[in-house]
């Protein structure tokens, strides 16, 4: 890993505060997240690991603060713009679209790059069938990558757990993002499942160059594979920095093991 | 068992995103279209055509367009039978003020501009969420039934309220006087039937384009989770407007069509918030999100009344049995129909064509 | 501009409101419970109605009449609760209002079937006579005539709100009510009888029924068209928020208020008679436009 | 007499815009003709002249079955050069030993997974000049100086052939039959591997003499899954596919191939007894599972009584059509024993299957079974008669030995060996032990896997095993008896069968380790057990004792631990001393077995059962 001096931040948060209903989730949080690196942010729960994601793409926005991604500043990030900017996200409790099969639920993570209206959808004429067929490649390219070939033409709803996960990385996947937020993208999974989980970040990652941001409650996980860790409690961030750093630094100590919540 | 699926390779993504995957189905979807237009256009007697073919199509096209909102989309719309009088009213405007104007272009523009009351309706649902957009669709509904009454303008002035649509009226195309398919054929039974068919077909194709298009997977993804949708940058509210927009412009048509090759008359009365709720209940029968389940839920909504007549008067013979009993015991059993699929089967007739049809493939095993 | 005929017309549409409120209050409690919008509530005022009248028609007492009805309802509301709402308890919201539409259709064909479609007339013996509120009123100056059957009405009713709110605030089964509109499972674990919560609520629904399809009745005879009170109830919960008494109380005030005021001003001006039933949704609409989840409804934080 | 680039040079010409392969990815069949594959073939071949291949040079191809292997294989062929098929999920040791040995030049492989295993072999293998990937996801990274892309090299290659452009014609002109066209890797059932040298007649003439016997055509669909790193795969897979011309076919991946079987619908199949026990052993689960008893009853009447035409309507030809079997002319099994059940029950389908008998020393065959396609059953361990130009012998010891035009050349780099294999007069020992009489060969067992009891009573575990096998619940078994007074039995079940007949009674469980120790599950299996038991005590069979003892294992036996071959092949000496401690709890009479993990906790308690 290199020094943080010599590498570009993808993402900057500065001073974010998000409270809901007058109840603090978050509080005055910065930090970078830097071009190409895995960062892991973790936290006991109700840290505010899954609203920091939610501020990040826009889901959630913040009353105080500014995000910076690929060296454009907002106050305010809207979840479209975030997809539009390559902000790819996975959920913590899976947000496929129920109703469609594995496929159609790729096929949607690319809806941005299709260009063809409704008309030439209902004639299947112009762009429309092109198009089709050309997403359509790049997402068996995908589904072969995260071995999917299987199930492909499968519901959602009737996969097992993990490969629903699965399924879910490969629709951020599809938007060809320059950042990905996956959250929690292991929890729930068997040690094999987890395996192959962490193995296709990794991959995701050196092949495509794409940063990542993930949550994870998996210590052994995310000190085997982030380049940096953040660390959040009780809405603050406590620790920042190379994983070895931060498992030495005593407030994460302490938020871990010292204080039970 | 019927289906053979052994030894057919897809070498293509054209061919793999086909409509119809199965060669099998391909053929009977060929003979039945080609048995609609040669053989039931020769041998169907006229009571066949106005009293079953006709309004059958006609009520699955208008509920293959509340499907779109309600079953693709997820929006709850209860506004169909206005947006099908929107729809009807239109066709008879302009067929009735522009000396050109043709069937098929009127019955199109009718669905234009039904689709964009559809637009100014479905407005709401980029504020208003889940049930509570019911109050817009019924305020459409609302407005259709008052606004037709209120200007005699759209009814040309008649004054008992109902419009009998004249023979003129009915061109299909610039020069057919000459022809044998003259206004006299396409005002007939006959005439109109194929009319119907064409309509019907055109829009089941375009339909199912739409669906196994990104559009139609917009649609689902909102439905299914809008946030998650907005997330991966699906334009949420452009997607619920053409949704809706769709939806109506297919409502739209169908009433045009409800008018001018059903009852051949006019008349906004027809278009009641009953009718939309009857059009609802086609969509929940048949199967939310299914094409084949709109006709399905049409026939059967539609044909169920008709069946317990006949039924009666050929076991009882004819007039034993009275229309009112006809039509509460219809009720009983659709509303039954409607809550035990519910609690059995949300899917709706389309589920069980698509279990059972998912049995012959696997035949002879269960799974 | 005539504030006395504009004062008139405003008291007129609250106290018709109030009416509003009282049916629509009936929706927010089944709502609380099963979360569901009960489509069926208007054939079900038109049945307590049909009973009533049928039975009195057969010259039983009233006071008689009024318990035998109430009794059918509670146990009709109880059937519901256990054939049709139990098996879909969470099911989409779709799915459960599209059951209370079958519903609807189901018990409809019953009544026409039982009862035939004939006009029944039903006779609470409240005189329909104009009162004179000047002498209440001296201050303004002004002539308001208002129905004293309104008046007779819209009071029946106002107890029967207080009533339900009293119930429902200060009683054990209120604040388990509350608790199950706001989460079954969570209710359940802390040992909350759901089923006994159904069927209280069912029963009061009933009860709310019949004393609606009465006053409803006099006013337009016992008809079919009664069932429309659900159009009238749905614009009045919507407005509300769905799960709120005050709010459904303050809904059906600005709905009775909106459809007279509209009817004497708006319809004149844009050409027609017979806006009220858009006009209220359209009212509706324009609150909902404001606040998304109705006037008294939680705003919803997506948890993702 | 041909050669494989002659083969293909034929094609050209007589069947250029014919299909010869099909490739299921991204979800589609992609298809080449044999025009376009000569075209790339000789893209490939320049580039590897280019990058300095001589003929004798070999190189190692690596991968599933793809396309590009299957050209790098033709390409190589074509420079006189030999392709050395290895195995694609082997990891860097077990690859080290072949690499090492073959002394490849090249090395040709399909993505990453393969690089990754390679890769940190790169300093030890100072012949490698160059590794050429095929999918360059992942690879395109790697800072190696030896890897080349197969486009870069076909382009390299092209190249090439616009300033040599006969070098090609003239290295195929030079290829003689005696030239040698591959070394297979022996994985063995016991030993480390040894690669056995095979000449372009060798495959040529037996594959020859089979497609006359069978009657192949050149409008054969072939299901190409068996990894080329197996001699039945380059028999089956590429010998008779150069010689006829027809079109192979080959599977997306692990997972799909079933279903991508289905779509193909071959016409011409051949798989190990593991394949056909599978998909014997679904058909059976999903009988059985099935609400009605109609299926099962059908089938057990096909079983008894053959097909009705009914019956066939209703009931077996839908089954064929879901597992793509409808099409099939005539279907092989080979490479182990095909448990009589299972044998029994795809001829009473309609599947005209056969046993054959091969192995790497012999080019993948040295025979047939001949029997009428409507015979229902055959006598046991048949394999057929010898095809034509293959001699066979059995000596005193029983073992089978065989001579033929198929006659490999020898080990690569090890002539100790080779001699032991092949005497002078080119006999070469199988290893095997079976009867010929009748031109009608028999094959009973390995040699070395004959068992004695302490009483000095000879038995075969493989029959008992076979015998057990033939139940859908059971997997895999082996016996155990060597110099004991009794045979005891270690039974692995199938999981997808078990597992489904538990779903179908509600009983819980999370996986195999759970389901194998379940009350109700060992009672199944010592149901079949006892039947087993019953029927040789009937019998009587000298060679075929019952079983005293028996345990359901919680696990099935390990590929990666070297229970089995990667063909699944058991390994009877590695079996046995893996599983030691509960062989000898066994023997001991012991009631349970506790296993334990490393750490030395309680995992779980195996029930010991005696019959």
């Amino acid at each position: 890993m290199n020094s943080p001096d010599n590498k570009k931040s993808i993402l900057v948060l500065k001073d974010i505060s998000l409270s809901f209903k007058g109840v603090k989730a978050i509080t005055d949080i910065s930090f970078n997240v830097y071009e190409g690196e895995i960062c892991s942010v973790i936290g006991p729960n109700g840290a505010g690991k899954s609203s920091m994601l939610n501020v990040i793409n826009g889901v959630y926005i913040p009353q105080e603060g500014t995000i910076s991604f690929d060296g454009k500043e907002f106050t305010k990030m809207k979840p479209h713009s975030a997809a539009v900017m390559g902000i790819g996200r996975t959920f913590q409790n899976i947000a496929l679209f129920s109703g469609m099969s594995v496929l159609d639920n790729i096929m949607s993570g690319r809806n941005l790059m299709m260009k063809a209206n409704f008309w030439e959808h209902a004639l299947n004429i112009g762009r429309a069938e092109k198009e089709e067929l050309e997403h359509r490649q790049a997402v068996e390219e995908i589904i072969e990558f995260l071995g999917l070939q299987s199930i492909r033409k499968t519901p959602v709803a009737s996969l097992a757990y993990g490969l629903q996960k699965r399924v879910e990385l490969g629709r951020a996947l599809a938007a060809k993002p320059k950042m990905l937020l996956l959250d929690e993208p292991m929890a729930g999974m068997t040690m094999e499942e987890k395996l192959d989980m962490s193995c296709f970040i990794q991959e995701i990652n050196r092949n495509y160059g794409t940063t990542i941001v993930l949550i994870e409650h998996d210590m052994g996980v995310v000190m085997d594979i982030s380049d940096h860790v953040v660390v959040l409690d009780y809405g603050k961030k406590i620790g920042d920095g190379a994983p070895d750093e931060v498992m030495n630094n005593q407030d994460v100590i302490d938020a871990y093991l010292g204080v039970s919540h | 068992m019927f289906y053979r699926e052994a030894g057919k390779l897809v070498g293509s993504f054209g061919k793999d995103r086909r409509m119809l995957p199965l060669l099998e189905d391909r053929w009977l979807a060929v003979l039945f279209v080609a048995f609609m237009y040669f053989v039931v256009t020769a041998i169907a007697s006229d009571y066949m055509f106005t009293a079953i073919l006709i309004p059958i199509m006609v009520l699955g096209v208008a509920t293959l367009g509340l499907n779109i909102a309600v079953g693709y989309t997820g929006q709850l719309s209860l506004g169909t039978a206005g947006f099908m009088c929107f729809g009807a009213f239109s066709a008879f405007n302009l067929i009735l003020r522009i000396d050109w104007m043709t069937i098929p272009l009127a019955f199109f523009l009718s669905g234009m501009i039904a689709g964009g009351v559809g637009i100014i309706f479905g407005l709401p649902s980029l504020r208003i969420k889940g049930f509570y957009l019911i109050v817009s669709t019924l305020a459409a509904q609302f407005f259709a039934e008052w606004v037709f009454n209120a200007y005699p303008w759209f009814l040309n002035y008649t004054s008992s309220g109902v419009v009998s649509l004249p023979m003129h009226h009915y061109r299909v195309f610039p020069g057919q006087e000459n022809t044998p398919f003259n206004a006299a054929f396409w005002y007939s039974s006959q005439g109109r039937y194929l009319v119907t068919l064409t309509v019907t077909i055109l829009l089941v194709l375009a339909c199912k384009n739409l669906v196994r298009s990104n559009t139609g997977r917009n649609w689902m993804a909102v439905r299914d989770m809008d946030i998650a949708a907005k997330v991966i940058g699906i334009p949420v509210a452009k997607t619920k407007l053409m949704a809706f927009f769709i939806s109506t412009f297919y409502c739209g048509v169908a009433g045009a069509m409800y008018c001018y090759c059903y009852i051949g008359n006019l008349d906004f009365m027809i278009f009641n918030l009953r009718r939309s709720f009857l059009v609802m209940f086609m969509v929940i029968v048949g199967g939310l999100g299914s094409i084949l389940g709109s006709f399905l839920g049409a026939i059967f909504v539609y044909a169920w009344p008709i069946l317990i007549t006949r039924g009666s008067d050929f076991i009882f013979g004819g007039g034993a049995i009275d229309t009112a009993f006809i039509e509460n015991n219809s009720k009983i059993v659709v509303g039954t129909i409607i809550i035990v699929l519910l609690i059995r089967e949300p899917g709706g007739f389309a589920a069980l064509w698509s279990s059972s049809k998912q049995k012959l493939r696997v035949w002879p095993f269960a799974q | 501009m005539d504030y006395a005929f504009f004062l008139e017309v405003l008291v007129g549409g609250l106290l018709s409101g109030i009416m509003y409120s009282l049916v629509a209050i009936g929706f927010v409690l089944i709502y609380k419970s099963s979360g569901v919008f009960n489509f069926a509530q208007g054939t079900m005022l038109l049945l307590a109605a049909l009973t009533f009248v049928s039975l009195t028609e057969r010259m039983v007492n009233f006071w008689v009449a009024f318990a035998i009805t109430l009794m059918i309802m509670v146990v009709l509301g109880i059937i519901i609760e256990r054939t049709v709402m139990r098996p879909l308890a969470n099911q989409s919201l779709l799915s459960l209002f599209m059951a209370t539409v079958g519903l609807n259709y189901f018990l409809e064909g019953l009544a026409q079937g039982v009862w035939d479609s004939a006009v029944h007339g039903v006779n609470l013996g409240i005189s329909n006579d104009p009162i004179f509120l000047i002498d209440k009123f001296p201050v303004l100056g002004l002539d308001i005539i208002v129905s004293y059957f309104d008046m007779a009405a819209a009071g029946i009713a106002g107890l029967m709100i207080l009533g339900l709110s009293l119930f429902f605030t200060f009683t054990r089964t209120g604040l388990s009510l509350r608790a199950v509109s706001d989460d079954h499972l969570a209710a359940m674990a802390v040992g909350i009888p759901l089923s006994r919560i159904w069927a209280i609520v069912w029963a009061v629904t009933g009860v709310i029924c019949l004393i609606a399809g009465l006053l409803w009745g006099d006013r337009v005879s016992v008809s079919f068209t009664l069932t429309s009170a659900v159009l009238k109830g749905l614009p009045v919960i919507l407005i509300g928020g769905l799960t709120s008494i005050p709010g459904a109380i303050v809904g059906g005030l600005i709905i009775g208020a909106s459809e007279k005021l509209g009817e004497i001003y708006v319809a004149e001006w844009i050409g027609g008679q017979g806006i009220e039933h858009w006009w209220a949704y359209t009212t509706a609409l324009l609150f909902l436009m404001v606040r998304p989840t109705g006037i008294f409804g939680e705003k919803e934080i997506e948890r993702v | 007499m041909e050669t494989f680039p002659s083969l293909l040079q034929q094609h050209i010409t007589q069947r250029a815009s014919h299909t010869a392969l099909r490739m299921k990815r991204y979800g589609i069949w992609n298809a080449y003709s044999w025009q376009e594959v000569s075209t790339e073939v000789a893209a490939l071949a320049n580039g590897f002249a280019a990058k300095g291949l001589q003929a004798g040079d070999r190189v190692a191809v690596i991968g599933n079955n793809v396309p590009q292997l299957f050209f790098a294989i033709m390409a190589t062929q074509s420079l006189g050069a030999v392709p050395v098929p290895l195995h694609a999920d082997s990891n860097s040791e077990e690859l080290r030993g072949m690499l090492v040995n073959c002394e490849a030049k090249f090395v040709v492989l399909q993505d990453q997974q393969q690089a990754d295993s390679v890769m940190p072999l790169l300093a030890e293998l100072l012949t490698l000049t160059q590794v050429v990937y095929v999918d360059t996801r992942g690879i395109e990274n790697y800072k190696v100086e030896q890897l080349i892309s197969f486009a870069d090299m076909q382009k390299a290659g092209e190249a090439f052939a616009s300033q040599n452009p006969n070098h090609l014609q003239q290295a195929i002109a030079q290829v003689t039959p005696d030239t040698d066209a591959f070394i297979v890797y022996t994985s063995g059932t016991s030993g480390a591997p040894r690669g056995a040298v095979l000449s372009h007649s060798n495959f040529l003439t037996i594959g020859q003499a089979f497609a006359e016997q069978e009657k192949l055509g050149d409008e054969e669909e072939v299901f190409a899954y068996l990894p080329l790193s197996y001699s039945s795969a380059l028999f089956y897979g590429y010998t008779l596919w150069m010689i006829k011309g027809y079109t192979i076919n080959c599977p997306e991946s692990n997972e799909t191939t079933m279903s991508d079987m289905r779509e193909v619908g071959p016409t011409f199949l051949y798989g190990p007894p593991h394949f056909f026990k599978t998909i014997y052993s679904q058909i059976n689960s999903r009988a059985a599972s099935s609400k009605s008893k109609m299926i099962d009853k059908h089938l057990d009447g096909m079983m008894s009584k053959g097909r009705t035409w009914l019956g066939s309507k209703l009931v077996f030809d839908p089954i064929k059509d879901l597992y793509g079997l409808s099409r099939i002319k005539s279907a092989y099994v080979g490479g182990d024993m095909v448990s009589n059940e299972v044998f029994h029950f795809f001829r009473a389908l309609g599947v005209n299957l056969k046993t054959t008998y091969g192995s790497a020393e012999s080019a993948g065959c040295i025979s047939v079974q001949e029997i009428t396609e409507d015979a229902l059953t055959a006598e046991e361990n048949v394999v057929g008669a010898p095809l034509r130009g293959v001699d066979i012998k059995v000596s005193d010891n029983q073992e089978i030995s065989f001579k033929g035009p198929n006659t490999f050349k020898g080990y690569y780099g090890d002539v100790a060996q080779s001699g032991q294999a092949k005497d002078a007069e080119g006999w070469v020992k199988t290893g095997d032990i079976g009867e010929f009489a009748n031109n009608t060969l028999k094959v009973l067992e390995r040699v070395d896997c004959k068992s004695s009891f302490s009483t000095g009573a000879d038995f075969i575990p493989k029959q008992i095993e076979n015998a057990l096998k033939a139940s859908p619940y059971i997997k895999d078994v082996v016996v155990v008896g060597e110099q004991r007074d009794h045979s005891v039995a270690l039974i692995v079940i199938d999981g997808d069968t078990v597992g489904a007949w538990a779903d179908m009674r509600q009983i819980q469980f999370t996986g195999l380790r759970e389901l194998a120790t379940k009350t109700e599950v060992v009672e199944l299996i010592s149901e079949r057990v006892r039947d087993l038991n019953t029927k040789i005590t009937q019998v009587g069979g000298s060679n075929c004792p019952p079983i005293k003892r028996y345990t359901v294992l919680n696990r099935e036996f390990s590929v990666a631990a070297g229970e089995m071959t990667r063909s699944r092949k058991i390994r009877r000496q590695v079996i046995g001393t893996n599983n030691a401690k509960i062989i000898e709890a066994l023997f001991a009479g012991e009631p349970t077995f506790d296993v334990t993990d490393s750490a030395g906790e309680l995992v779980a308690q195996l029930r010991l059962e005696t019959a």
